[in-house]
């Protein structure tokens, strides 16, 4: 890809195919199927955030007219007593058995604990509050500095450290530690250091959808379930997991998906609706509220990084080295991992050592959120490197471009980067006029960058040709952000036919091969790869019917600008795909191509951003008054969705930096669990947010896609943040900087 | 020959050394041949790990192909939201 | 005990029974089954339900469907008529104002009810009588640029 | 549940009286229905007040306006006169919620909520509204600043409702103002609130002042320091650093997961001076 190819359809802006859909209401998501015999489920949960569960009394619940079905752990199959006791409980499918519904013990405040399944919604609601529990209130712990304390209450009785020769029990579920070099000799080499230390609380994905699914059953084990998730196949080999149920009698059948940011990539309702539809020999509905969605569905955790940066007077690090404490609530599984590996990743260094400890607390169990870890190890690098621009009294761009990684470069988390535009991204942003814009009074501004690996992972496509030419695409990944679009697209473009004639089917579990979930920004590129692929299966069995049609060899026939030509000297005519797909039924069948593939050669992503900012003096108030987020997208496909991606990125990303919290009490307790106390932006707090869109094209990829979803979240903390500082000359190190925070800073109480 | 960089935490459990010169066409014979050398270590990189194989990533990676002049890096797996 | 009522919901007369607790929202999706109108909340904060009562923007979880009784309702799917899309909608489509479209029912009823009240707004008009609509996709960027883009269409200024 | 309606305000009381503890007035429903959702609140019947004109109207008569307990923000906003005279007081009805929410709560279902971070309450104090309650034993006024007697507590009784609230008219030179401090720039509780309400004479001088804080207190809280601190004065830096140090001295908030006490302390003095300023412009106008 290294010449500019011209491209027909790749990089313009058409209606995507599901838009009509989504704007008069047709659209059906996770809560909007409904069945004639249908129930509603409802889940109790824990007023406790840590119990021993004595007894459960359901009499009075099933006593109850209207109440179909009742249900608790006692009704999930014990698959796993086995593999805990091989492994230490540390079976991905032992915690999420143990998160759907608590056996023993509750874990944490929201922590379901047992089910029913009514006629309303109402009933359900009532017959929750005749489930008598009783409960032994054990000690929690709540925070990473009581959770790793020695002589901490323990989440888990029995939980050895992974990564740890010779671990006790302990609250740290795994410890990694990732770098090269040595680089306490990388600090001896530095002519400045700067040592800090960063905190961040709980922040949830805030996808506006609630969970929600239905499930019908037959009494020959039969399943369908309707849900709304990341991935249906995801939902269809979880559920099965944990009810013991073979994969081929489980159809999922994919909602429309109102936000996930990574939340929707596991399940809470889907099995529990099962069983209780099992129990009932009825359909059951489930969905939760908004209360519930905070409580019990995964967050990402709180977070404390101890980092230390070394850098020449030349301004050339000489060392990196940062320990990174994780929470990943009830259950471990934090994204501490992706936190080393991504920390020190846009830069050069010859010397680089991160840590990371995934502790368990009293919490609900964190899920995936959107580059999954990055950002909170974006913030503490890049205000250091801000810190480190001012001491060297250089340019904080010119800084990070000095470091900045290219081919060729060691990436801190191992191999050595391919082709990536780190730069390019950085001296786009440069060389933007926000970047030298003036700034008035109390106002700053702040630049960082982000990075992201991206993700291929397994996808199948179908391609079918029908009789008039059009053509219909089926793909197994969700569409959450505009992916049929750009795998319209492409298609298109494969076949050099309109856009408007390829419609893109999301399909379900039995009508199209496996395929990874929509997540780790891989819809595009992974499933994009294998549509192109089970396009290419298309045209070449079109080259055969022209063959047939023209009574020659199949090798004498190439597909060009959307027809069949015979090679060589020839007054055939070309035949088109419409006039190829009216005749196929008399040359050989009807055409239909797929693939099936784990998409390799992945591009990985930086992002770019500044950030304006105004401060209030008197009240600490922080307003976005201006953002520019630049991004390698490699290729953009459908370059508005790419810029739908920057943006909505940006504006989660500034929420997270400004105002958005999990505040729990000393019980435990979540005290907001509602869109009015966790703030996440409305319309009126941000201001338009600028796009660049780089492209370093992704030599693996056919169009040289690169995955752009996630990127843009790792930047806007920091450079929140580092605005903040150039408008106050105050740095802040504790997320969020909400007006109490910056106004105490301000005051010099509590800022380092 | 490929080389092949362990996770500095695997490190006393191949004699102090990150970095290794192994034989093998795929992941899955680099593992047996480190295992060969340092008994135990092979199955616990197969456990719980991904690959770069000269700069691209693996989530599942035993038997992707490894060139003689390869640089194989055993990471952390990591997924996406 | 049900309760009768008769509203006009779209445009249509519509007869319905509702529990005397139920919701404007709850009936419009479980009893009318106009699932257009989504739930993010349930208690107004979020105004996935936007709907318009007698002319009144709302958020249909804080309206109880008794309280419809005799009123003119209108929600998501009564705004493209016959068949032909709103100036809001058409432009929501060309500007990728939508990513997963959960919101887009609430905000295109908001948006709508903004430009009857106000033809030609500001963006800072548009910003803060939308601040009751949370999207989490969009950054708001390419919504608030198609309401300002519709508003034109509206007002004949723009082909 | 059962869903009541009332058509005149005897009726709305009758019925109230009849429904007992489990009986709640509905106006515009935005804090009942939301918490009825949330399991906190579990009422027996609902009795509707909108369909009661006295509480839906809003009279002018010679300056003085009476606005209707179950009027909404919207209706509130779209009313030029009273926009004109007492800005500050629609200022602060039109900051609760979002338009949806406009579209249906009203000042009394504010006033009568009775959070201490009500944003209508300190404006209505500040402006010297007066309430008309109704109840079994008939009519009778209160003081805004007396109905609210702790959080969630009101002065009503059960059967009591509030059928309309009375602003005076303005002297000349008048001009009120209500400011709050929110994290968000929209959708957010006040972790505090200041309202001011004033009249200058034409050099400037202060000749009459009213101050009422929110969120600083238990309930929503009359300043007469404050006031004190400009009426007689030009609003002078001096005279708005006393002002300001009055309406820090009077707070006494606690700490809670949307403020500090040190916070607010520290921002109700800002704000009390900042909604004084506004005022003050209002009232030179």
């Amino acid at each position: 890809m290294s010449e500019e190819k011209k491209f027909r359809w790749v990089g313009t802006r058409p209606i995507r195919p599901d838009g009509i859909d989504k704007v008069t209401g047709r659209a059906n998501y996770g809560a909007d199927f409904a069945l004639p015999d249908m129930l509603w489920g409802k889940v109790l949960r824990s007023p406790h955030a840590h119990a021993r569960i004595q007894s459960i009394d359901l009499e009075r619940a099933k006593a109850l007219a209207g109440v179909h079905a009742v249900m608790t752990a006692e009704d999930l199959p014990d698959l796993f007593a086995e593999a805990a006791k091989s492994n230490g409980g540390h079976d991905g499918f032992n915690d999420l058995a143990h998160n759907v519904m608590a056996r023993g013990r509750v874990l944490y405040h929201g922590h379901a604990i047992a089910a029913v399944a009514a006629t309303s919604s109402a009933i359900a609601s009532q017959a929750l509050e005749l489930i008598d529990v009783e409960y032994e209130p054990l000690p929690h712990v709540l925070d990473i500095a009581s959770a790793i304390a020695s002589d901490a209450t323990l989440v888990h009785e029995d939980r050895v450290t992974q990564g740890v020769e010779g671990a006790g029990l302990s609250n740290v579920a795994n410890r990694v530690q990732l770098g090269h070099g040595d680089p306490a000799e990388g600090f001896d080499l530095a002519d400045e250091v700067i040592e800090r230390e960063f905190t961040t609380r709980p922040v949830h994905q805030g996808y506006i959808e609630p969970h929600a699914c239905l499930a019908q059953t037959t009494p020959d084990g039969r399943v369908t379930l309707w849900s709304s998730s990341q991935g249906h196949f995801m939902v269809r080999d979880y559920t099965a997991k944990l009810l013991d149920i073979d994969l081929s009698l489980v159809k999922v059948i994919p909602a429309e998906i109102g936000g996930g940011f990574g939340g929707k990539t596991t399940v809470y309702l889907e099995p529990l609706a099962v069983v209780l539809s099992r129990k009932s020999g009825r359909s059951v509905k489930m969905v939760m509220s908004r209360e519930e969605v905070f409580r019990a569905s995964g967050p990402t955790l709180g977070t404390r990084i101890k980092l230390k940066l070394g850098a020449t007077s030349e301004g050339v690090f000489t060392a990196g080295e940062a320990t990174l404490h994780y929470e990943g609530g009830a259950f471990g599984g934090s994204s501490v991992m992706a936190g080393c590996m991504t920390i020190f990743a846009p830069y050069a260094f010859p010397h680089v050592r991160s840590t990371g400890y995934d502790v368990m607390v009293n919490k609900p169990k964190g899920a995936a959120y959107r580059a999954p870890g990055a950002p909170m190890a974006a913030f503490a690098l890049e205000t250091v490197i801000d810190e480190m621009a001012e001491r060297l009294e250089v340019d904080p761009v010119d800084l990070r471009l000095r470091n900045a990684a290219k081919e060729g470069t060691l990436a801190s988390f191992g191999p050595r980067y391919r082709r990536v535009g780190c730069v390019e991204t950085l001296e786009a942003l440069r060389d933007h006029p926000h970047y030298s814009a003036p700034l008035g009074p109390h106002q700053g501004r702040g630049v960082a960058v982000g990075f992201w690996f991206n993700a291929g992972l397994q996808s199948s496509a179908g391609v079918n040709l029908n009789p008039d030419g059009t053509v219909t695409v089926l793909s197994g990944n969700p569409d959450i952000g505009g992916s049929r679009a750009s795998l319209a697209l492409m298609t298109a473009e494969e076949f050099g036919i309109e856009y408007e004639r390829v419609e893109v089917v999301i399909a379900d579990t039995q009508s199209i091969g496996y395929t990874d979930v929509t997540g780790g920004s891989r819809v595009t590129f992974a499933t994009g790869m294998a549509v192109i692929e089970a396009a290419a299966d298309v045209r070449r069995q079109l080259c055969e019917r022209a063959a047939v049609v023209w009574e020659v060899d199949a090798e004498r026939v190439v597909w060009e600008d959307g027809e069949a030509r015979l090679k060589g000297e020839s007054d055939q005519a070309p035949l088109t795909l419409a006039e190829l797909a009216q005749n196929a039924g008399r040359t050989g069948g009807p055409i239909s191509g797929r693939a099936a593939l784990t998409a390799r050669g992945v591009g990985m992503g930086f992002g770019a951003h500044i950030c304006d900012v105004e401060v209030d003096p008197e009240t600490g108030r922080v307003e976005v008054i201006r953002y520019t987020a630049v991004q390698d997208a490699g290729r953009a496909i459908h370059p508005s969705y790419v810029e739908g991606q920057m943006q909505g990125g940006a504006v989660q990303g500034i929420g997270w930096a400004l105002n958005e919290e999990y505040v729990f009490d000393s019980d435990g307790k979540l005290e907001n669990p509602g869109f009015l106390d966790y703030r996440i932006p409305v319309a009126s707090d941000v201001p338009m947010i600028d796009t660049v869109i780089v492209e370093v094209p992704n030599p693996k990829h056919p169009y040289g896609v690169r995955g752009v979803g996630e990127v843009p979240i790792v930047a806007p903390i920091p450079a929140v943040v580092n605005a903040v500082y150039a408008a106050t000359g105050v740095r802040f190190r504790d997320l969020p900087l909400s007006p109490p925070k910056v106004l105490a800073g301000l005051d010099g109480e509590s800022a380092a | 020959m490929a080389r092949v960089v362990l996770p500095q935490a695997l490190a006393p459990r191949a004699g102090g050394l990150l970095e290794h010169e192994v034989e093998g066409r795929n992941v899955r014979a680099l593992l047996a041949a480190l295992d060969a050398r340092f008994p135990g270590l092979g199955a616990e990189l197969e456990g719980r790990v991904a690959v770069a194989i000269d700069g691209e990533i693996y989530n599942d990676p035993l038997l992707e192909a490894v060139e003689p002049d390869s640089e194989v890096h055993f990471l952390p797996r990591v997924g996406g939201g | 005990m049900k309760r009768h009522i008769t509203a006009t919901i779209d445009g249509e007369a519509r007869e319905f029974l509702c529990d005397e607790d139920q919701t404007l929202l709850d009936a419009l999706r479980d009893v009318l089954l106009k699932t257009g109108t989504k739930e993010g909340c349930g208690t107004g904060d979020c105004g996935a339900c936007s709907v318009t009562v007698d002319g009144r923007l709302v958020c249909a979880c804080l309206v109880l469907a008794a309280e419809v009784e005799g009123a003119r309702v209108e929600t998501v799917e009564g705004i493209a008529q016959e068949g032909v899309l709103h100036p809001l909608q058409r432009r929501f489509l060309e500007q990728a104002a939508l990513q997963c479209g959960v919101c887009t029912p609430g905000f295109l009823v908001a948006a709508k009810s903004l430009l009857e009240k106000n033809p030609d707004p500001s963006e800072k008009e548009v910003r803060f009588w939308l601040a009751g609509n949370l999207c989490r996709c969009t950054g708001y960027d390419k919504i608030i640029r198609s309401v300002l883009d519709a508003a034109a269409d509206l007002r004949g200024e723009s082909g | 549940m059962q869903y009541e309606t009332a058509t005149t305000v005897e009726e709305a009381v009758a019925l109230l009286t009849k429904g007992g503890a489990d009986a709640f007035p509905l106006a515009g429903g935005t804090d009942l229905l939301a918490q009825m959702r949330v399991g906190r609140i579990k009422p027996a019947r609902v009795i509707d007040l909108k369909k009661i004109p006295e509480l839906r109207e809003i009279v002018e008569a010679e300056g003085e306006y009476q606005i209707g307990a179950a009027v909404s923000g919207a209706e509130l906003g779209e009313h030029a006169g009273l926009r004109a005279r007492w800005p500050g007081v629609v200022e602060a009805m039109e900051l609760i919620g979002s338009t949806q929410i406009q579209g249906r709560a009203s000042l009394g279902g504010n006033l009568c909520n009775a959070s201490p971070a009500a944003d209508s309450v300190p404006a209505l104090i500040a402006a010297g509204a007066v309430c008309s309650l109704v109840g079994p034993e008939g009519r009778r006024e209160v003081a805004v600043e007396e109905i609210i007697t702790g959080p969630g507590r009101t002065c009503l009784a059960r059967d009591e409702i509030v059928a309309h609230l009375r602003l005076p008219r303005p002297k000349p030179g008048s001009g009120d103002a209500y400011l709050r401090l929110i994290p968000r720039s929209e959708m957010d509780i006040a972790v505090v609130g200041a309202g001011v309400a004033l009249t200058l004479d034409p050099d400037g001088t202060c000749t009459a002042c009213r101050v009422a804080l929110g969120a600083v207190a238990p309930t929503p809280l009359a300043v007469p320091e404050a006031a004190a601190a400009l009426v007689g004065r030009r609003l002078d830096e001096a005279a708005l650093a006393e002002l300001e140090a009055a309406a820090r001295a009077a707070a006494r908030p606690i700490d809670d997961m949307r403020g500090t006490i040190v916070y607010r302390v520290r921002v109700v003095g800002v704000l009390a001076k900042r909604a004084a300023i506004i005022a003050a412009q209002r009232a030179g106008q």
